[in-house]
């Protein structure tokens, strides 16, 4: 019998560690690879195991079948999958799609969804930006039109989370009044042409979705029109902190093997670990690391008890541990020399990672102005 | 942010209290340009007003100061009195922070009584006598000699980097007592009266044309054998064990003092014309720039919490204080920098200087060049590199 | 820019001409995601039709190409085929450069005689068998062992990094001859027959998922003890002095590349939103990286051109082309990162790549990821830093 | 008898040698000291000497009792200068003034002023910018109203270099029609307000001018209104690269007298130049001493030949080289170490000098903008 990792009075550390077991052993290198090079990206086998032992309903309501813990503890479980380059639905499904729901989901959106996603039977998605991956409101590029009881959908979704394998995604669409809404749609319907947006990190898929004129019930709209744009940024909050999970994770890792590649390779009749150039270097890459550390932990923190400083840190989380993780990765890859140019090693798959995180949900120019303008308030004439 | 504090709010109402009562609203002003009998001066005022509140010294053990605070209590003074951007008490950082720690692990009875006292009284102050002219980060490889002749030690030998010296009472003074031994085997530990004969002091000018630093030349200079702290030869133990001591909290002020320095840099921006002649906070690059260093600035203070966390919780520090330092230090010359650089001619402008200010005064190339002593005293940073990637990361030494 | 080449600008206009007859106008559509027969098959190709028009081995002497270009013109003939965008003929690398350079500087006339013009009419292929998984940087502590029986040498070993491998007709190959003596001193140098018994060749896969580099087994591989260079133990002495020669202009031709690429950088910013959704040009923060770019690049062209006038004036490159060597490559790879980083979610789309690509295709995130070829292969980047350290700056090198 | 510095067929190299023979001697760190105490921070003992040795009448044609040498060979003079933290009013009097009257002046302007600078006998100046030492043409503080055949100036001129020991000083004012003069003016007249403005740089002097309805005759301008504003651009263009060849100058020397330093200094029963982390700092800093070399080269030998990339190649030498200056004299006092930090030593006086330098005549962000202008043109929306 497989008991859930998470007890009730286990602190981050020690449910990282737990995480940390069951990744090292059902994560290893040799089956990322194998999962990546399927079509699906997706090592179902592994979400099966992480529904089973709670991770997937970590975050969600007793009530609906979940731990009820905090976002803080699915942060460690986004951080460890981070670490070692799980391919998954688990940010798509767990944190974007789950996390909509409980910020604004229905009763009855919930109960029927909710469990679903915390034993892993339902995979999801949601598409929040618009063309080009870009963030901005005026960007998007799906427009929907009230039309009696039934939404039309119309445009296109561009670089959806592992949309391909989901259920059910959560589309921000454009409204008439310039507004937002938040809409539930089946991907695999007819109506919408979906195909793959290969990515050169292996470990994640993106699909774009084009519709015209797909209807759908005016019920499968989450929140209204007067707060669908709030619940937007929230959720690009949520991704930006998730994707600042997933790089402080790969950080660390990166760090650590960096350090155990030096230490077992020898140049010059001597580790090449003691060189104090390099030593040099990888204690910066150290402080990237810890200081990614704790911006992560506020963010998570922060965004968990909806407060007032939340927007500030989950952008300043994503640009500074992105940031960190892309340098963190090219500095590791240089100094692993010619086997960091392989495609065995990992090296390149952590970066292409990083440099996929820094991209998704708004880069780093974006996060940094958002956060400009909120703690400075906006420029006057620009 | 740290959950134990949060219990404290009475207490901490009561420091920001005091704070709004003593701190000399007109401090600033007044200190800026004074001369240096003057800054002495008002720094002897600011410790009585300080001890008069029992604030001089919240580390010190009650036995000393009749005050007896938590360790969580240290943490909100000290979050205060940046917060209130109250004076350093720097020239008796050395009384305060090494002789104190030094006498409570190493000294004896009789020496407390003597000295701990008259540092919080009389504002005794102390200096430091470890560095020498061929032994900067190298500190073991130090020459000064003390030989023992019946009770007393005559010690010969050059330190330098003596802060305050010149208006130090006594000094912390590490000798080489048997120069056979292996390199860090043979120092001792001595308490030195500077009124000794054959101690001559004479001040260093540094950059900022301050004399703060000195030099200290010892010619056949007589210690009394009970003023050496622990067992001959066992200096260096005792000065590594006493050196880290009290390290946590002290960090905890100047990065405070960048948090409200922060808004000094954007007050900069505001008034600073940007390239194209409208105010630089328009500048899209500048207000990036702007967006970094606030987050940088909030790491600072999240790993500063982080470790006094794990302090409260578990005790002790380890070596996060290093990494702490390194992190600090770099930010703040990067940060002083930026801002040298932002505000143009303007900041080109020269400017009398601010004794005792917090290490961001506001005058911006001042504040840069003096960021030096972070990244360069007690161990330049490339010293702290060398000890992160051993001890922390564990990564092999270089081959002597 | 370069005094001397003012005097060339009719054979500049020849050269020009040819380019613009002969360079396949849409060779990079044609081999963009081509295969390696494909790649291959142009490569021979390209070869041919330089050869034609004598453009195909500039440096070559006239011997054995017919013609006698000065230094002067092989420098406007890098820069015009870099300013044409034509294919590099990377596959033939080792036989142009380091091939010749070695028989002409130590091989024997019946060694040129058998393998010049079968590179350059036939177009063999060779690849170099230097480093080895335990010697990287290290390359003097090479283990593959070569042991003399009566007419042959039999060689024992493994070696790695070996471009083109697959492809190869021969081998340039370092072997240890005498393992008593010092590291460098025991080596020597062979040329070897890769259809020899024993020879096994595995391609690496590289981290755009392409099979240029390979490993070779040597497995009692026996060479003829003609196909020796120079004397037995003399290899390391002899690889080091034929390494240095024809390397100035090569390094024309990319820095050339990155004057065209970074108008394509223009482009990407032209194209993309930025932050605030106009075109990324727009942003003040983009146009300042931009001018940035556009200075570093100017520059290093301008190290190139001091450092070929030097050597049009004085003859011999001296530590020069490391420097620029090791400017270039990281140029490189901060403009190809920033490229990759500016063009967003539309330059994360995997693309088909390109063989015989300039080192920046507008692939942005696999031109920056290939850029690691410059940083690391042939003497990472952190042992030049050593190297011209001790070299040019005299610094002295750190104890073992 | 002293022969004159340079002769027909030396090149720059041999020019280069010959100054600093002369400055290794006659500006010592000794003397620097002694004259940057002093309220002028002019050394005239200097100044004389290098007078009579030809540097001041380098660039100036021989029909004005110049050598007829180029800005190139300017060039050499200035960055071995900056190379010995020369205090002078060399590069106000000879490269902004005497370059403005050999880019604009009339004949009878240069046959009274150029002889006189050639033999080192007329100090004099130029202010270029407007308020808060800002260069664009908005932010002229100084007006000029013609005035019959008079020109009436009002208004302030801030950080005039060497001002003070100025005979005359050409000021850019702001015309009636938005357009600009450059006008001569003595700033020693009772109706001119002079104050220094002293700065962290000891070695460099600055004044602020205040003037009220200050009029002189239409003869004093220097140009036209139709081509005043261009005349300006040209000379921060040719102010810029004096700071910029000063900057090189300095960071050479930094780059070697820390080299020198760190060999001499153990530590750890070692040189420190011997520790690896040091030394690569050391191939960064040279790295960009040298493209700052040749940055500096390109755009002294654009300008000398009214190159159409001169604007370009001035502004690209302008924030690349003094960013490097400033790069390697930040490096250089850290590895000093503790003496770096003391007053004796001269790692601050190069810190200061190279902060000066970047923010003098435009700051590097100034000039990146205006590269960006010129090479990609004018942003359409900002």
């Amino acid at each position: 019998m497989i008991h859930r990792t998470r007890t009730v009075d286990m602190d981050s550390e020690e449910l990282r560690a737990a995480i940390r077991d069951v990744l090292d052993r059902e994560a290893t290198s040799e089956r990322i690879r194998v999962v990546m090079d399927e079509s699906k990206g997706h090592d179902a086998k592994l979400y099966a195991l992480m529904a089973e032992l709670g991770w997937t309903g970590l975050a969600i309501p007793e009530q609906y079948g979940g731990s009820g813990a905090t976002l803080i503890e699915l942060g460690v479980v986004l951080q460890e999958l981070g670490r070692s380059l799980v391919s998954s639905s688990f940010e798509a499904s767990v944190v974007l799609f789950g996390g909509a729901l409980l910020l604004a989901g229905r009763e009855d959106q919930r109960a029927s969804f909710l469990p679903r996603i915390a034993n892993g039977d339902l995979l999801a998605s949601a598409a929040l930006g618009g063309a080009s991956g870009r963030c901005e409101v005026g960007s998007l590029a799906l427009t929907v039109e009230p039309r009696g009881a039934s939404l039309s959908l119309s445009g296109k979704l561009e670089y959806v989370p592992s949309a391909d394998l989901s259920e059910l995604v959560l589309v921000a669409a454009r409204g008439p009044q310039g507004d937002t809404a938040l809409v539930l749609v089946d991907p695999r319907h007819e109506a919408i042409e979906i195909s793959p947006q290969p990515v050169f990190d292996p470990t994640r898929r993106f699909s774009r979705l084009v519709m015209h004129d797909h209807v759908v019930p005016r019920e499968s709209m989450l929140g209204d029109f007067s707060n669908g744009e709030a619940l937007r940024e929230r959720l690009i909050e949520l991704g930006a902190i998730a994707l600042a999970s997933d790089s402080m994770g790969g950080a660390g890792k990166v760090l650590e093997s960096t350090i155990a590649f030096m230490k077992g390779r020898e140049q010059f009749g001597r580790s090449i670990a003691s060189f104090q150039a390099l030593k040099h270097r990888c204690v910066d890459m150290m402080m990237r690391a810890e200081a990614s550390a704790v911006s992560v932990e506020m963010a998570l923190e922060a965004f968990s008890r909806e407060a007032e400083e939340a927007p500030v840190a989950a952008s300043e989380a994503k640009f500074y541990s992105c940031d960190s993780y892309v340098h963190v990765a090219k500095e590791g890859l240089q100094m692993h020399g010619g086997v960091g140019f392989t495609w065995e090693y990992d090296c390149h798959l952590y970066l292409k990672r990083a440099l996929l995180n820094q991209a998704l949900l708004g880069d780093s120019r974006w996060h940094r102005d958002r956060v400009a303008d909120l703690v400075l308030g906006p420029a006057t004439a620009l | 942010m740290i959950a134990e504090l949060e219990a404290l709010a009475g207490f901490r109402a009561d420091v920001r209290e005091w704070c709004r009562e003593h701190v000399p609203a007109d401090w600033v002003a007044r200190m800026t340009g004074a001369s240096v009998d003057e800054s002495l001066e008002f720094q002897r005022v600011w410790l009585a007003e300080l001890r008069e509140g029992g604030l001089a010294a919240p580390h010190w053990s009650s036995e000393w100061t009749g005050r007896d605070y938590s360790f969580e209590e240290e943490i909100v003074i000290a979050e205060e009195m940046a917060r209130a951007r109250a004076p350093r008490l720097d020239t008796f950082f050395v009384s305060l922070y090494h002789t104190y720690g030094l006498l409570m692990e190493a000294g004896t009875e009789a020496q407390r009584r003597r000295h701990l006292p008259a540092i919080l009284d009389h504002g005794e102050i102390w200096c430091q006598g470890f560095s020498e002219p061929n032994a900067g980060s190298d500190l073991a490889s130090l020459r000064t000699r003390a030989q023992r002749r019946g009770d007393v030690y005559v010690v010969n030998g050059q330190k330098v980097w003596s802060t305050y010296a010149m208006h130090a009472r006594f000094c912390l003074l590490l000798a080489r007592t048997d120069p056979a031994a292996r390199k860090n085997r043979g120092i001792s530990y001595f308490l030195l009266d500077m009124r000794t004969p054959g101690v001559e002091v004479r001040p260093i000018v540094d950059l900022g044309r301050r004399q703060e630093f000195c030099e200290l030349f010892l010619v056949d200079v007589e210690i009394p054998v009970e003023n050496r702290i622990g067992e001959e030869n066992e200096g260096w133990r005792i000065a590594n064990s006493t050196l880290s001591t009290e390290r946590s909290t002290l960090l905890l002020m100047p990065a405070e003092q960048l948090r409200v320095a922060y808004w000094m840099l954007v007050d900069l921006a505001r008034t600073t014309p940007g390239s194209g002649g409208r105010p630089a906070i328009e500048d899209v690059g500048v207000r990036r720039d702007l967006a970094g260093f606030h987050a940088e600035i909030a790491n600072l203070r999240l790993l500063i919490n982080r470790m006094l966390t794990q302090m409260i919780r578990a005790g002790g520090a380890g070596p996060e204080s290093s990494i702490i330092k390194l992190y600090y230090s770099e930010l703040l010359q990067r940060f002083t920098c930026y801002a040298a650089q932002l505000g143009g001619m303007k900041t080109q402008e020269l400017a009398p200087l601010l004794g005792a200010a917090p290490y961001v005064s506001g005058v911006w190339e001042f504040d840069f060049l003096n960021s030096y002593t972070w990244t360069i005293s007690a161990g330049t940073n490339e010293i702290q590199r060398n000890i992160i990637s051993e001890r922390v990361l564990g990564m092999p030494r270089e081959p002597k």
